[in-house]
């Protein structure tokens, strides 16, 4: 089982989901976040004070998978969330050990979907 | 106002050229010059202050309009509301006041522009020119609110422009302009529109209408299959508050309409009151029944459609009529608001349209059904309804046409709506620079 | 005013019948009758204008009791501000100011139900309508503050519903009958309670705290061994901003309380200044005193308890004492809403009862103090203290006891209180299917 | 008002001893008593809800400084504000007020201390001691805005309250003492201030400007390298309302300056909204230009710029005059806030030393160009532009004269800044242990 | 050392907590967060249009804990949380490899509780 | 590859992604975050009634780093963040097993950067 970690911009979080849909993967998790990476900030200015904001809205996914479905919830983000400009985002992926269902009690490979 | 001057002068005259002069005659004369002098003084301290709270409607619509959209629009909402009122401010000063109430070449007025002619100081004109300016910008903030979240500023500052500058000001001069030095062929009529339920909502409202149209409905509004997807507020709170200052103004804006300090300014706020109270109750319930739930956003919007309605009769109908008159008009709002959204699939925001174009019309008709003198149901026959339909429907035929003309105009030359992806980041950023709520986590894309 | 009215026409007659009628004898009685037109004018003016800001004053109620709670019941605190309005407004027209201002049978009014009997049009009794009516939502709107974040809403509509159509006119009618139509027993005795602190607020506060009791505390307001827990408000920026709307909407509630438009105005809106800022200044220190910080939430409820100390006498104290009331009012807020809380155990989210209800009691009392006329403090001896124990005792007595019933039967038969998830989840969601704050992160368990 | 009861009693007197009494001479006197008596009802009734709608200022004031500062300190700045008003109120009724318009020594008032020998009741002077009180918590409360978010709570309310004891009263007295019992030496040399540009505003924004300069810019204002960095505000809506809600009372401020009810006070409300109109155009087009995208906060600012513009000019520019005014004021406020920011690197968080301080002095000098009857374009040469220079001038030096003691005296003793800890973690834990948003999430970092 | 993860209902996080501390784990994080699962989302109203809220409000637990207190804080959370009913939520477990504690310096084991 | 979670005081923010970007770490994920841990939470008051807010506001940093700028890393955020009292903060890391960069598609090592 893995857990995926994704970073996109907010505004392609609609098709990030209809592309995770249609690859089957129905179950996700969306937290706000500020990012810091090769983008680098937008210009605001407040009364008159342009300034760098470098730390830019994003959203984070999380999405635990058993390990079949890994590498089409990847593309399927990668396919949502391209723009090809730089800020497209990142995806991280780590060993997940366990998973739980709390309302069943269910574990391991058949409580993560 | 004007005609009680000449007719004290008047009688003035005459008892100065009776003779013998008698002592009382002369104190008569005295007194009612004494009197006229300070009836003015309490008209115009009353007209000034009615004035200071219509001007405070302003933030009403901007608090409800940015209550009702998302965060982040907000900014850019509020940034229409200050100007749409800082430009028609002067735009009705230097030209709109001059076309609806200068003296009239048949179709609009055509002195006092720039108040050219009126003396600096005490003259009753300045009174009336600051009355009749936040009645003006008045028309032109409800039409924000319906092309809210996608229209691009210096469109909207355009067209914001020419609706104080002539839109409204020619149709007022048809059904208002005999309150100064003008004459109007609505009013010669007998249109009744005592505070402007046609002149200033549905004029607005079907200028929100053509608005809508022409720019079509947001992005995610409608899904693929053409169903409606709510995008909700982002601050009710704001909204609400908007709502019960936009009542308090609504005082102002229908008593103050009298321009005249004495009895029927309590009388006017009784009916306004009732009809409001009785629409946010029956759109409340409405909403209740359709949707399960009292919503309220529903009921809230009830309240203002219960304002419009009882603004053309406010000073005709009985008490129970403005309950009745109210209680429609929010049943009208509730259905209205869905079938636009729903069946004309027109994308309007915060339901202006509903509110001001359709309750204004509802509040136009029923003085042809509810007026005391001359109402349908007080044996008036048909003639008053049937003034009050052609009125309703000129201000249609002139504000929803003249609206398409000029908005569509706006879109082929310098555009009239952002881009998708300023959109999607929100007019904030792209339009102006900044955040309304920096700090804050929101998530845009909700 | 009815009075003037007959003395002056009384006059008039008398001037009539004298004869040999002298030139100036006749014009002294035109005087009269265009000066005593004129100042039914202005009165007709300040009235309303007076009027409009106690109107105002609903959504400074709104602001506070929405600020002081938390944000998944945002939109059930203001629906209920926006509704208690609505219906009461229509239920004291077409009763409650009968009950209050018509003819008594010595219990009651019996006339003037739904206005029958009033012209329409310019008559007194319209300006005074409105102005009552905008009272009467004062009392009823205190309630929701207290009973907020765990009452149902169809119980609050009904509740609401009888504040306004019996509960408050029936001791309106013993204390202020007389202003109309009517006369009661307690200002038959003299009590002196000028725009109501008891009239008014302790009879909406002695409600809230019946309907505080029978529903009992907010969910987690109390751990299992019986100490308090602080629910923290989710927006005291609006809270704040609620408070302020009050304050200037109250200069209308006391100033207002003349009907005329005379100097004692500009003396009413003095006192009543200096009480809500000594008070807003001693809450403050106090406050700060017992919990080392100063509060803000105190301060805001501060001022509040020195606005509504001074409505009884802010006609007839000094500016000293206006200064006095309030500051013993600032004192006495934050104890008692310290003493509900902890001792008592009620939960009152805004405290509402200690500002209304306590204070309320202290502003009638301290008219038998303070007053110039009557006062203990100025050689008036006891009486007039007495007769102020009288009166508000008899409003403790009447509200909170019909509070428990009305409260009592509600809860049992169609319910009272929301169920526990729902409280949990908020009543925003639970009983209108909405959030006050789309888009944005709160975090709903804290 | 007073010069006129003598012209009236006079005019009594003569008639009273003339003889023989005509019947129509009697009644003549008899007109002008009862005319006297209901003016100045009339001019008590316009100048209390003018009094009113200055006090709804303080919320105006709350809001634009609490939006455009940060949620970890919009606690302490709706304190400040409350306590600003509440302190300021009491102090100014026994000091303040008595200093600026008792009998005067040359320097400052000595009488009417605590309102010493004014009958309790209907007199004029109680009218205009509200009225005055909510134009020094005026002055007082613009300092709040220039030393937000770093300032020590109890030093707050130390300073604030010699600002309405004094610091104003004195500056008062010398420019409208006259108005009651005094006599100033300004107003002796015929300078004009109608409504306060630099009697209110700019006495207020120099103290600001000493606030800001003793306190020093907030952590993290300006880069290392001096470069200012931008510290955004965190509720946009919330500052806007503010606007919107100052910009209705500044028809109080301006309009209610005449004190009396008659037609001035619709061509001031006139000139008054022209110039905020103007200004909040002009603003806007200015920073459009500097900054490539309209500004809402300098736009926002723009409108307030305006206002205090016109404040001095206001009843004798015209319309014309009152656009120009506004529109240089717009473009000011924006070029000063940049050369306040970044070249005096004075940190100013809500820009209130170049809305008062700046525009004030330009409104000032302003008369001396536009006024209708001596101003320079007018053909008055250059007399009056002079004093208008002087009375800058001397503002100038008291205000900010005193204040750079005053702040440093606190500063030295009890402190005038809070803990590097406390003002990164925020003044509202800090100060009053409490947040303004419980339960939102918030990024306080940022 | 093992991280946990666990998304729960709101109102629950008052009873996790105890349950949490009854198993003496007495440290965690909390975040908001939207979850897409096999809850199919309410009904919210507005305007007059139904719409499915998918995106469910939850909240995130980030607990760290050695691998002996793994399996009890399992169980608190479970039976703080059940409802019993769709949307109770899902815990998540991954393996951690250092934790420090920034006051002190310390690592490891000894850096977690 | 490791991916580094650190909970820190809001008011270190800055310190500790001046200390980062010193050592060369210049991308990362901000969150807010409540923390509950050895720090006793402040008193708050609020209408008169003090209580222990248990739950105290923390910023959540997310950085992904390679093996061998772990070490430089961690010791910038505690160097940033330290200030030698309770509530400084702790500092997490996992394992990373996979990285992806939405832009390019590019995977592991080259991509975290
Ligand atoms: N090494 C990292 N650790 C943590 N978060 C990262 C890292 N790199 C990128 N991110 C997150 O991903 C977002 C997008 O990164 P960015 O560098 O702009 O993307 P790209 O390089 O693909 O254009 C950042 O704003 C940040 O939230
Ligand atoms: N595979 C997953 N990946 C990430 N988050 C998940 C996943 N499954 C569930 N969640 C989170 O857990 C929450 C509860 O899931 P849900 O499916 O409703 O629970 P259950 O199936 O136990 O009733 C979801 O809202 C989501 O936040
Ligand atoms: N075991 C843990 N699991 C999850 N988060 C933790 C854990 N320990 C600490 N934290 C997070 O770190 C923050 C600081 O912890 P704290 O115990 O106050 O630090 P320290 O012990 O170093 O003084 C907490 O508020 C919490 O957010």
């Amino acid at each position: 089982m893995k857990l995926i970690i994704a970073y996109i911009q907010q505004h392609k979080l609609k098709d990030v989901k209809q592309a995770l849909y249609k690859a089957n993967v129905h179950k996700m998790s969306v937290t706000n976040s500020l990012g810091c990476g090769e983008q680098h900030g937008y210009e605001e200015s407040y009364r008159g004070i342009k300034f760098e904001v470098n730390l830019l809205k994003k959203v984070r996914l999380e999405i635990a998978v058993n390990q079949e479905f890994m590498q089409q919830a990847i593309d399927a983000i990668v396919e949502g969330a391209r723009s090809g400009e730089i800020g497209d985002g990142k995806i991280f992926v780590i060993d997940l050990v366990e998973c739980v269902r709390i309302r069943t009690g269910e574990t391991g490979q058949k409580a993560i979907g | 106002m004007k005609k009680k001057i000449f007719v004290y002068g008047f009688l003035l005259l005459m008892l100065f050229f009776s003779s013998p002069v008698f002592a009382d005659d002369v104190s008569a004369a005295a007194v009612d010059a004494a009197k006229e002098e300070l009836q003015l003084n309490v008209n115009i301290v009353w007209t000034c202050i009615a004035a200071f709270l219509v001007f405070f409607m302003q933030p009403g619509f901007a608090m409800v309009e940015c209550g009702f959209t998302r965060a982040k629009n907000a900014v850019n909402i509020l940034m229409k509301n200050l100007m749409d009122f800082s430009v028609g401010s002067i735009a009705f000063f230097l030209v709109g006041f001059g076309l609806m109430f200068g003296e009239t070449n048949g179709l609009f007025g055509t002195t006092l522009f720039g108040m050219h002619g009126t003396s600096d100081g005490a003259s009753w004109n300045w009174t009336f020119l600051i009355f009749q300016t936040v009645f003006a910008a008045t028309a032109a903030t409800i039409v924000s609110g319906a092309m809210a979240e996608r229209t691009k500023f210096v469109g909207y500052l355009i067209y914001s422009f020419f609706i104080s500058l002539f839109i409204y000001p020619i149709f007022g001069s048809w059904a208002w302009g005999g309150l100064l030095d003008g004459g109007g062929w609505l009013e010669g009529l007998g249109f009744l529109d005592f505070a402007g339920s046609t002149v200033v909502h549905s004029v607005g409202g079907w200028l929100a209408l053509a608005g809508a149209i022409v720019l079509g409905p947001r992005l995610g509004k409608y899904a693929p299959d053409g169903k409606p997807k709510a995008i909700t507020g982002h601050n009710i709170p704001l909204a609400a508050l908007g709502v019960f200052i936009l009542w308090f103004g609504w005082f102002g804006f229908n008593a103050g309409s009298t321009t005249t300090g004495e009895g029927s300014i309590g009388y006017i706020a009784v009916t306004t009151n009732l009809a409001a109270a009785a629409a946010a109750v029956t759109a409340m319930f409405t909403a209740w029944i359709i949707m399960k739930k009292p919503d309220a956003s529903m009921a809230l919007n009830g309240a203002l459609a219960g304002l419009v309605a009882i603004t053309a009769g406010c000073d005709a109908v009985s008490p129970v009529g403005a309950i009745l008159i109210g209680s429609i008009g929010g049943v009208l709002v509730v259905l209205s608001v869905l079938f636009i959204d729903g069946v004309l699939k027109v994308d309007d925001p915060v339901g202006a349209v509903s509110v001001h174009g359709v309750c204004g019309v509802w509040g136009t008709l029923a003085v042809g059904l509810f007026n005391m003198d001359s109402g349908l149901l007080y044996g008036g026959g048909f003639k008053q309804l049937s003034v009050q339909m052609l009125g309703a429907g000129t201000a249609f035929v002139w504000a929803f046409g003249i609206g398409l003309v000029l908005f569509t105009l706006i879109s082929k030359t310098i555009g009239l709506r952002v881009s998708e992806e300023e959109e999607l980041k929100g007019l904030d950023i792209g339009e102006h620079g900044m955040e309304a709520y920096g700090g804050f986590q929101i998530f845009n894309t909700v």
